[in-house]
């Protein structure tokens, strides 16, 4: 009786450890250096496509976030007089100094991912994998595993690594899964470089 | 406190030459440690292998160790299975040989892969192929097998054996002991086949590449049979070592000679079809692959002799004297051909590791030599120093010989203690291995 | 019954033991250990110990090499505008061209002016501003002790003309080094009479090529030229070596001469080719001294020869039938890069050669070259091995590289005592390291440059390198460095940066109105069509290169051949021939990218400074094989060396390998930079082709 | 992939292209040619013939794509190499390899090397990786890709004009691009029209070590008479037996 109240609680300590504890350990959060709205500048005020600034070159290659040079054919001078407005002309449009985003989707130097390939071929939406992502008003926050060094959208918010929305988590089983449904077959470095 | 965890009837000497003795391999076990800190830490840059001779003494000794070791699995075949209760008297030794030499190889291992944190992807990303990704599995799962082996012998400690939960824990544990000797059994056989295989199937190395039987080179079941015949004289050896350490008789001659004796017949059955293996090699898998086999022994150092050697000097040789009852009843012939059989495994994994590596296959190829450096061979002394402080431990605190006890008093008599007749349950193969023995060669 | 119901209050050890070991099943149940164990192996491949990639936007830029005087075309590809991977145009890059990228941050690079505290292995080095750096050299200039002279390792640039110009201000010398492409036709020129006369070798229409030691098909000239012509063109290649060079295994038929005897063979090709009625009487015309060298090369038959120079007489005579038969034969010495330059008579010989067989002015011979708009025509410069010894009082050593080895001692020679050497090397090497002051110039695709016509080249041509980097604010230009001196001094001229010199040649092309416009990507332009100094320019830019029509017609001077007899003997010398060889570019007055490594150190294919080649024969009579360590000595001093034996080796000789020191050796101020080029006997009229040498085992 | 070795004159530009195309680092100072991290080896192999008739010939050596039985592949004990199914390249993953090294004792052809130290680069050559190839940690075994960098960008070229076959031209290994003899030609050998294709079939072809039966998929071609002898010294010697019984 006794001993298997211990023994329970024990159990629950450890659970609560390893399931609450750990996360909040593991990732670290650093902000953006800039505000950033994707839905001011997707949404009817401004109707831009995300092909507009994170597009692809006469190559094919992806040229993933915009350098600052893309940001000042518009804002050259400040739209309007928002704080970060003013942050973005005077500290990087002007010294023309590129800003040090935090990218979520950022994937390891191993990995070679074909936007072409998966948009134009696959007939994939941006959304698919980067979520509501583009409708989004601020930046959230951005979280770095403290071990592999990498951003948690990677492995996904939620730590047991079950997704609840089909664009949570971008591993490598998740290439594999929707490549398996499509019966591709590929060698390993077809995708890793 | 000391002196109380020392199992009762039995002499052991005191705690401060005990200390004493440990020194030595303590330090060892130091500069060991820091060898394999220089490998881990800053690299592998601090061994001589390189990009022709991948694989170095670390893997040539794994392989010698883990042959070695198998008596820990035939012994325990031999006695759960077959019922050969006299091997009672080695079986803990056994086990406990078994394990250092298991656990030391896998320490060995981890220090060799360059990235030891991602080992574990063999496990998640198997190659089934691979007879590499066999021995990791069968490696890992014996090593658990191997330990809760041992948990017994340390139970039998007289202060553990006080609690009663303990006690009865032992009492099943070694009820199902014939169930873990099965289990041992089996992944013995694989890991110990496997360890053959991993150059039996380099296609690439006419030098070890063998034909198949079924789904394995014949390496496979060479290295099976090589480690049963070596494991049992190593027993036999470090039994010995041990006695000359504590100036005790701790078994009786005649498991010695039995020793000997499965020894002798597991060489023998091993010669026989390493010579077949080695012709059919010499005539059709070598040339087929554009590689006429005198040329591997053409080179300077590996001349033909190191053939003559591995099957006929460590192998024909100590198979006939252990074969023979007069000669077993020899001690120093016993143990000389003990010693052989050992020798011959050890030559053996030498010829499958370092001389294939050394031998050139591309056309312009050099033959290359290889000396292992410090650090090298400190990480595997690391091993050694373990593996005696390990054994030395628990001789002293739990009761590995059995017959210690009634030795000692015999010695007290004067008198050898008569062989007591072991109750046998006879079974074809103990009468098959009986009639071998004792048939005339 | 009632102990069941009594609680013990006070925690038992077994309790902390139970519990514990449920918290260890708990978290076992949880994702811990196994994320855990997930990021720790993700952690490998993510660790710092291993560098990060580059992100940012893909480009392709276009520039050219300015290694070696050829300024090969390059694409160069980069990442957020760093050049990450280049490659050649129109024909290959070589092997060090194809890692240039990498010089500017080479672990020897230097990007502060230096003060030296001596020459000697242990000097310090310490960093200076560039007006300080500038006040050492003006003061030394003030004083007047001595000459004042600039070594140019690639003379005809823009600002080969601005070193010009200063010197002419400060009377100064203005010296090139000794070994070179061009020793054939600079030797011409000395001969001609009219020594203005530029000439270059109209090797694309050659049919027959001899060459007397040059490295032809080993990073001569324009090396992707050079083999095409050998793999496509109508060129026959014969090479005379002494050694079993990259160029005589490639070449189509290859003459072992004897180490040398390259002299008496050329004299002894001569005599076939005017006593056995080879001479056109055109040619006898036009050669002033004609009788002088009937004379001296009568006694000297290829019969007479052959026992001498290794080469059976009938291979010569053959051989100079057919250079007078065939129509667009060539004949040109020249230095291996580690090898040093032939002597001047041999030259003399060489040179002789194609003017007999009527070379000079034909097609696929010798043919005269206009200049560059812009940049003056001058008598050929002086060698620096022509230099007056102990008269240069303060010396600047231009950055750029010939590709070919300058012994310190030549340059040493030259100095007067406590001289002051000031280098403009963007890397410490073999050369800079001497130096007093080391003002570092911008290194390869740091700044813009001028290239003028490669080396050889039958033609005028003009092509710009332009920055793929971004300059270094310490480093100078040495524009930069002479506008401080003369400013100083109290001189006029103005000195541009080096892209306002490059962009005042285009003008001056443009203002030529002569020649055409070549992109890379193969389009030809002539000059005359262009609307605007701006728009060939901004082709330039684009690694365009302007080449004008080479002057194949036209009267020819008069040659006074100046030819000089020698006695039919084998030179003697005491112990084994060493004969220095190295890879072209890595041989002293510059660095290649560390990953060149990968030909040099972690292959087989160039071998490493310090190493020596030796016959297997020749190795075991002194008791060595291959891989030992041998000490070889020699008058100039000792070095422990790595014999490497070979059986294309020529026995009795030693081969040197000058160059590359492997990584990581340290700079080449200290001990274990030096190469045996330190050995080498470097004679009065600065060659040192052949030492003699000992050898033993270490 | 066939490779012309009396055009080969050991200049070293593939040796160089590679390394940097691929991310190689740069020898350390204890480095030699038995411990380099190189994945084109350019092996000087002489006739020992004296002199003045001695000759060398150039081999370059580097990952053969074996296609049957493909030695590296099958000892592979966690699947770090594959052979793909559409390109048949032998594919090396660095980052899912544990270092066992396994593999590089299966290669006859020694054409794997192992990255005995951290690679180490000057901080500027560091901003002036390649962006295509993930550089290699210590620990880990690599090999030549066929420069599947310079695949990836072919394909995207292709997919962003929305062709799902990339275009020959488009992908050429940078050992190949660098040769400034054009030694080395390269292609898909199952198509019957291409270049490769017609050489892999034409006289004096061969390849190293074919009688082990892995089916390599680079050719070597010579005229020189020793070299031929030199490669197909395995073919002769096993004639000689077969004369024998």
């Amino acid at each position: 009786m006794r001993s298997a109240i211990v023994l329970t609680a024990g159990i629950v300590s450890g659970l609560a450890l390893g399931w609450f504890v750990f996360p909040l350990a593991l990732y670290s959060t650093e902000p953006q250096p800039l505000h950033f709205s994707h839905a001011t500048h997707a949404g009817e005020k401004a109707g831009m496509a995300c092909a507009d600034c994170h597009a692809v070159d006469e190559q094919g290659r992806f040229q993933g976030i915009p350098a600052v040079a893309k940001c000042a054919e518009c804002h050259s001078a400040p739209i309007g007089e928002s704080a970060s407005e003013l942050q973005l002309v005077e500290q990087y449009v002007t010294p023309n100094r590129e800003i040090e985003w935090k990218v979520y989707a950022r994937q390891p130097d191993n990995a070679h991912f074909p936007h072409n390939a998966h948009v134009t071929l696959g007939a994939m939406e941006c959304a698919d994998c980067h979520g509501p992502h583009g409708s989004s008003d601020t930046l959230r926050a951005y979280q770095v595993n403290r071990v592999s060094g990498y951003s948690r959208d990677i492995w996904g918010p939620n730590i047991s690594g079950f997704a609840s929305n089909p664009w949570e988590g971008m591993k490598m089983d998740r290439c594999v899964r929707c490549h398996d449904d499509r019966g591709r077959r590929d060698g390993c470095v077809a995708c890793h470089k | 406190m000391d002196s109380l965890l020392i199992p009762r009837g039995v002499q052991r000497t005191t705690f401060g030459r005990f200390l004493l003795w440990l020194l030595p391999w303590s330090a060892l076990l130091l500069v060991g440690l820091y060898a394999i800190y220089l490998c881990l830490i800053e690299g592998l840059y601090h061994t001589n292998m390189d990009n022709r001779f991948a694989f170095g003494i670390w893997i040539f000794l794994d392989l010698t160790v883990i042959a070695l070791g198998a008596g820990a699995f035939f012994t325990g075949f031999l006695l759960y299975i077959l019922r050969r209760t006299e091997l009672k008297a080695v079986i803990n030794s056994a086990v406990i040989i078994g394990l250092i030499c298991y656990s030391g190889a896998v320490l060995v291992l981890m220090v060799d892969v360059g990235q030891p944190l991602r080992a574990w992807f063999t496990f998640w990303h198997p190659n089934t192929h691979s007879m590499l990704t066999e021995v990791t599995f069968c490696l890992t799962c014996y090593l658990i097998v191997l330990l809760i082996e041992y948990i017994p012998i340390v139970l039998k400690n007289r202060q553990l054996r006080q609690i009663p939960k303990f006690l009865v824990f032992e009492f099943q544990l070694h009820k199902l002991m014939p169930v873990f000797a099965g289990i041992g059994t089996l992944l013995s056989f694989f890991h110990q086949g496997s360890l053959g295989g991993l150059f039996g199937v380099l296609r690439g190395r006419p030098f070890a590449f063998r034909e198949e039987l079924g789904i394995w080179p014949s390496t496979f079941f060479l290295f099976v049979i090589s480690a049963a015949a070596a494991g049992p004289s190593f027993i036999m050896l470090t039994t010995r070592l041990a006695e000359a350490v504590t100036r005790k008789r701790l078994v009786r001659d005649d498991v010695y000679r039995f020793l000997g004796r499965v020894s002798g017949i597991m060489l023998i059955a091993y010669v026989l079809l390493k010579t077949v293996d080695t012709l059919i090699w010499i005539n059709s898998t070598s040339p087929g692959s554009g590689f006429p086999a005198f040329e591997f022994y053409a080179t300077r150092s590996f001349g033909t002799w190191i053939l003559f050697t591995e099957i006929v000097l460590f192998g024909l040789l100590p198979a006939l004297v252990l074969l023979s009852e007069r000669m077993r009843r020899n001690r120093r012939v016993l143990f000389t051909a003990g010693a052989l059989v050992c020798c011959g495994v050890l030559l053996n994994r030498f010829v499958m590791t370092i001389q294939t590596l050394a031998l050139p296959t591309l056309p312009f190829d050099a033959f290359l030599t290889y000396l292992p450096s410090w650090e090298e061979v400190a990480a595997f002394l690391f091993v050694i120093a373990y593996g005696m402080i390990l054994y030395s431990v628990t001789y002293r605190y739990a009761t590995v010989f059995p017959q210690e006890k009634e030795l000692s008093m015999a010695r007290a008599d004067g008198a050898e203690a008569p062989a007591p007749s072991f109750p046998r349950r006879p079974s074809f193969v103990t009468a098959l291995i009986d009639r071998f023995a004792s048939s005339k060669l | 019954m009632n102990r069941k119901t009594v609680m013990p209050s006070k925690l038992t050890r077994r309790d902390i033991l139970k519990y514990s070991g449920g918290t260890l099943l708990g978290v076992m149940l949880s994702p811990l250990p196994w994320k855990l164990l997930d990021d720790s192996a993700i952690w490998t491949q993510n660790w710092s110990l291993t560098p990060k990639l580059s992100h940012g936007p893909l480009s392709s830029l276009v520039s050219r090499c300015t290694l070696c005087q050829a300024g090969c075309a390059v694409q160069a590809d980069c990442v957020g505008g760093t050049p990450y991977r280049l490659a050649g145009i129109d024909g290959g890059l070589c092997a060090p061209g194809l890692a240039g990228h990498h010089l500017a941050h080479h672990p020897l690079r230097i990007v502060h002016p230096h003060l030296f505290s001596g020459r000697d292995d242990m000097s310090t080095m310490t960093a200076v501003p560039l007006n300080e750096a500038a006040a050492v050299i003006s003061k030394r200039l003030a004083l007047r002790i001595g000459s004042t002279a600039v070594l140019d390792h690639q003379p005809g640039r823009p600002v080969s003309e601005q070193y010009r110009t200063f010197l002419a201000a400060a009377d100064g010398l203005y010296l090139v080094p000794s070994s070179r492409e061009e020793e054939t036709v600079a030797r011409l020129r000395a001969m001609s009479s009219v020594p203005s006369h530029d000439y270059g070798f109209d090797l694309e229409n050659s049919t027959l090529i001899v060459s007397f030691g040059a490295p032809l098909l080993d990073g001569w000239g324009v090396p992707s030229m050079m083999q095409s012509l050998r793999l496509n063109g109508a060129a026959r290649f014969v090479q005379v070596d002494c050694r079993r060079s990259r160029t005589a295994a490639q070449a189509h038929e290859w003459l072992p001469v004897r180490p040398g005897t390259e002299r008496l063979l050329a004299l002894s090709m001569l005599n076939v080719l005017l006593h056995e009625g080879l001479v056109t009487a055109a040619v006898k015309r036009n050669v002033a001294d004609l009788n002088d060298a009937l004379r001296t090369t009568r006694p000297l038959t290829p019969e007479a020869a052959a026992p001498v120079t290794g080469i059976a007489a009938p291979a010569v005579r053959d051989l100079a039938v057919q250079l007078a038969a065939s129509d667009g034969a060539v004949v040109l010495s020249g230095a291996d890069a580690g090898g040093g330059p032939f002597d001047a008579e041999t030259q003399k010989a060489v040179a002789a050669i194609n003017v007999l067989i009527g070379a000079v002015g034909h097609r696929g011979g010798i043919v005269r070259r206009t200049t560059v708009p812009g940049i003056p025509a001058h008598a050929p410069a002086m060698t620096l091995a022509e230099a007056p010894d102990r008269s240069i009082g303060v010396l600047f050593v231009d950055g750029a590289d010939s590709g070919y080895a300058v012994p310190w001692e030549l340059i040493e020679r030259k100095l007067q005592k406590d001289a002051l050497v000031v280098s403009f090397s963007p890397v410490l090497n073999t050369v800079s390291a001497h130096a007093d002051v080391l003002i570092p110039a911008p290194a390869l695709y740091e700044a813009a440059a001028g290239i003028p016509n490669g080396p050889g080249a039958p033609a005028a041509s003009f092509a710009v390198s332009m920055p793929l980097l971004p300059k270094n604010e310490h480093t100078a230009e040495p524009s930069d460095v002479l506008r401080l001196l003369a400013a100083e001094l109290g001189i006029a001229p103005e000195f541009p940066s080096s892209e306002d010199a490059a962009k005042r040649t285009a003008e001056a092309v443009y203002a030529s109105k002569s020649g055409s416009v070549r992109t890379p990507d193969g389009s030809v332009t002539a000059v005359a069509e262009i609307g605007s100094a701006e728009e060939l320019w901004t082709l330039f830019t684009g690694g365009a290169r302007w080449t004008d029509e080479p002057e194949r017609t036209g009267a020819m001077p008069r040659f006074t051949l100046g030819l000089t007899g020698t006695d039919a003997a084998a030179p003697t010398m005491q112990g084994l021939a060493m004969i220095a060889n190295g890879w072209r570019g890595t041989v002293s007055a510059s660095q290649i990218s560390p990953v060149l490594s990968k030909v040099f150190q972690e292959s087989e294919l160039r071998h490493n400074a310090g190493t020596v080649l030796l016959n297997p024969l020749t190795a075991s009579s002194f008791g060595l094989n291959a891989g030992d360590a041998a000490t070889v000595s020699t008058d100039r001093g000792t070095m422990t060396v790595r014999v490497r034996t070979d059986a294309g080796v020529r026995p009795d000789t030693i081969e040197a390998v000058i160059g590359p020191l492997p990584n990581g050796a340290e700079t080449p101020r200290h001990p274990s930079g030096r190469t045996m080029l330190d050995l080498c006997a470097v004679a009065a009229d600065g060659t040192w082709r052949i030492t003699p040498a000992f050898i033993q085992k270490a | 992939m066939v490779i012309d070795l009396d055009r080969c004159n050991g200049c070293g530009a593939c040796a160089v292209a590679c390394a940097v195309e691929n991310n190689v680092p740069p020898a350390h100072q204890q480095a030699n040619t038995r411990n380099a991290v190189s994945l084109m080896n350019v092996s000087a192999v002489s006739n020992h013939e004296q002199f003045p008739a001695g000759d060398t010939a150039y081999i370059p050596m580097f990952c053969q794509q074996c296609e049957n039985e493909t030695p590296c592949m099958t000892v592979c004990p966690q699947n770090a190499v594959d052979v793909d199914p559409v390109t048949g390249i032998v594919g090396q993953v660095p980052q899912r390899c544990l270092g066992c090294r396994y593999c590089m004792t299966a290669c006859p052809y020694h054409a794997r090397t192992f990255n005995w130290r951290d690679p180490e680069w000057t901080d500027g050559m560091k901003t002036q990786l390649n962006p295509a190839v993930a550089p290699r940690m210590r620990g880990v075994v690599e090999k030549c890709n066929f420069c599947h960098g310079r695949l990836h960008a072919a394909r995207e070229k292709a997919a962003a004009a929305g062709r799902n076959e990339i275009d020959p031209a488009d992908y050429v290994p940078a050992c190949v691009a660098s040769c400034p003899t054009n030694a080395i030609t390269f292609g898909d050998l199952n198509d019957e029209e291409s270049d490769v294709h017609r050489l892999s079939t034409s006289e004096g072809t061969f390849r190293f070590l074919a009688r082990l039966g892995t089916e390599p998929k680079v050719y070597y071609h010579t005229t020189k008479p020793w070299v031929r002898a030199l490669a197909e010294r395995s073919l002769t010697r096993t004639r000689q037996e077969e004369l024998h019984g």
